[in-house]
């Protein structure tokens, strides 16, 4: 039986972004943050977004170009502590921050691409996180409920994919890219390397190919920020 | 059922699988479906054990004793083809990532409601994986013989045996004929070849509604 | 930094297991089930066990076993269609069962692994199966909960380990066994090949050794139950 | 805090790191305990970002792009390491398979609350991972100066800041003394050599239950 080739043109993939969209983003710092797809949004240029990703980069990379592009509305987030130009912006109104618990983030979005609803949790029970939450009784205490957080597109970077679109991501650059591939309506995923179909272990696949809707090869040479060893 | 009129069944089932889909097909009939398929129409096969990309039954002698699908039967992993675990493969399908399911069924009713896991008075064996396939799916296809083997219709207005899921089928596929549910009701939408309109409403509990000109057969 | 190596006596990694245990079993059918182990919890003999594995195995082989000698009290699971000796002694009430729809035994296994306490589903909504169960209202809809499944055992079988307890599965032997290994106060495994520490690539581990606290060596010639193959 | 002190303090955190446990240090003066943890004690470092078995900073030239700790820095993997997503690695932490966590602290209270993530009137540039290691760690630890850079005590009767977590912290390691959250109140355990009793007190905003025998030293 064949399967589908996924690969699609970069242009193509991106410019189905539109105003307003959710979009979902992986990588924490540099590993596993899909450099060319935001690079490609940038010039795409929607207005209006929602950003979700565990930090915002650093200035000058990655979140930061949409940042500076005037293109965010809102962003959900862990933190924004190596962003000196997003916490600017949070400060001076100029687009809304929310921020999650980490761990929580990442469940957030993992229960969305699991097609639940939410989940129970007592994190931030007793603290600022927990306000405004919704609670619920179970077993004679209090606990939260987190919502899903899905998303129109999940832009993810993988070390290597075959043409259908099952992934592979290297070390820590995995973190919330798996799950962000299952959470979003639409996956985009750029990739190191593409090999033929039967060329990845279907033991050792990360993300299965029916996550995955586009795949957009990066050339051999990557752009410089995608090898930024400083901090 | 004739064996022609299964085969007509299966192959009509067949052409609603096309390319590009992420299918999973029930225990029974609707694993046979996948014989009609063409054989250059890319479609991945998943089975809620934890695989995406079954190949096919193995041949006897060659199983792989760590590869089953669902149903228990061995079979072989197609070129890109994945393994994950349980979670994983209900992510899948509650995710919205199967486009489409086959199921068979006990009763099937006008208004979607599908019952295919329980009857009262037998002891259930259990629910396994069909309710979230059933609900979850983004298409769900139901296949089954038009009426049981005393001739009493198995579509129905109303189910009255326990809902595997509420209002989740989308067409039923038939010895006699195809259906679609449609908020307005139980639409014909094919007759099997040599089956007439009456013959269609005569084996059905619930109301049809026909199509005003010529009806289309398969 | 060297590892600690998790290598244990079969005898001695079961005798932990006491009467009325929760104990989870991986396995979906043959593949994945971990028979040795539960050979030896048969000889160990503790009683009033819950069992929780997605089915009851076939007569005469695995969970059957635990059925037959009486160990069981309580099984939860999502059919038992393959087991008409538990399909009996369920009708005769000599064991209680608790049927769960498949994804979501998964998912509840997983949810206690994750250190949540429970998530939140429209699966079952309308059914048999919503009956008695907790709900919630969100975004005008009311929706189920459904509580974590946590054990204090899991019993899982991999395919291959490093002395550490970093676990890979082979093909479908995978299904429930990543989801128990993290949900269980007390992880045993049984490997077929246990390979020296660095012999498993740290992006191929299925099972991180974290979750693992017991491992077990499987003899190279396996017991014929592995290799069934008839239905 | 005098460089030896400093020293002092991590060495003494560091022996309650024990064979077999897997630990997770915060940024900054937790990290550098490592340091100080015998070379032959089996244990597993996770980092939240996605690795259980960080080897240790990866020396310069050599960085992989792709491996990397929560805090930024470029690490090495250990053997007998993995990787794994967000999800996974804090499944590890509030799945309870966390044996240690040592944390940094802006205030820790003598009912164990810990502040570490925010300062009203300063902006907080987010919340990381600290919230789910602060309370579900099996243990955990905080390291900290006694008093902030004015002197003032950063262990409190309650705290004044919003809180990362309600009663998580178990110890309390600073530059002067070793102290334990009791349920019945804040127990001194030790004190840093050439410290006394009476300048821990006076250096602490809460009560402090002292042994009633000589006081080990550190």
């Amino acid at each position: 039986m064949p399967v589908l080739d996924k690969s699609t043109d970069l242009t193509d993939a991106i410019a189905q972004i539109r105003d307003g969209a959710r979009v979902m983003i992986g990588g924490f710092g540099v590993p596993g943050t899909p450099f060319t797809l935001i690079e490609e949004l940038v010039r795409h240029g929607p207005k209006n977004l929602t950003i979700i990703k565990n930090d915002a980069n650093e200035p000058g990379m990655g979140v930061d170009w949409l940042l500076s592009a005037g293109m965010v509305r809102r962003l959900i987030t862990s933190h924004v502590g190596l962003n000196g130009n997003a916490v600017r912006m949070m400060n001076a109104g100029e687009i809304e921050v929310e921020f999650v618990a980490q761990g929580i983030l990442a469940e957030r979005i993992r229960a969305a691409g699991a097609g639940l609803k939410g989940f129970v949790t007592d994190i931030g029970i007793g603290t600022l996180l927990s306000e405004g939450k919704q609670t619920v009784e179970m077993d004679g205490a209090t606990w939260l409920i987190e919502p899903a957080l899905e998303a129109d597109f999940a832009l993810v970077h993988a070390a290597r994919a075959d043409t259908f679109g099952n992934l592979v991501y290297a070390a820590t650059a995995r973190n919330f890219n798996p799950l962000m591939a299952m959470a979003a309506n639409c996956t985009i995923a750029e990739a190191e390397t593409i090999v033929e179909i039967g060329g990845i272990d279907p033991d050792a696949v990360h993300t299965p190919a029916p996550f995955v809707d586009h795949l957009v090869a990066l050339p051999e040479q990557l752009m410089e920020v995608y090898g930024v060893v400083q901090r | 059922m004739s064996s022609s009129a299964k085969n007509r069944m299966l192959a009509r089932a067949a052409r609603d699988i096309t390319p590009g889909m992420t299918v999973n097909l029930g225990i029974g009939l609707p694993t046979q479906v996948m014989a009609h398929v063409a054989a250059d129409c890319p479609v991945c096969l998943h089975s809620e054990n934890g695989i995406a990309g079954v190949g096919g039954l193995t041949a006897p002698g060659q199983e792989d004793r760590n590869l089953i699908d669902a149903g228990g039967g061995y079979i072989t992993c197609a070129p890109g083809g994945s393994f994950f675990d349980s979670a994983v493969s209900f992510a899948l399908v509650r995710g919205g990532r199967l486009d489409l399911t086959l199921l068979g069924a006990f009763e099937v009713a006008a208004n979607g409601d599908l019952a295919n896991w329980i009857i009262p008075g037998k002891s259930a064996a259990g629910v396994g994986g069909a309710i979230e396939l059933a609900q979850k799916a983004r298409r769900v296809g139901v296949l089954t013989t038009h009426t049981d083997k005393h001739g009493n219709p198995k579509i129905l207005d109303r189910c009255t045996l326990p809902l595997t899921a509420m209002g989740c089928v989308n067409r039923i596929y038939t010895d006699m004929a195809v259906c679609d549910v449609e908020h307005d009701g139980l639409h014909l939408i094919e007759l099997a070849e040599g089956v007439t309109l009456a013959e269609v409403r005569a084996a059905t509990g619930a109301l049809l509604i026909a199509p005003d000109g010529p009806i289309p057969t398969f």
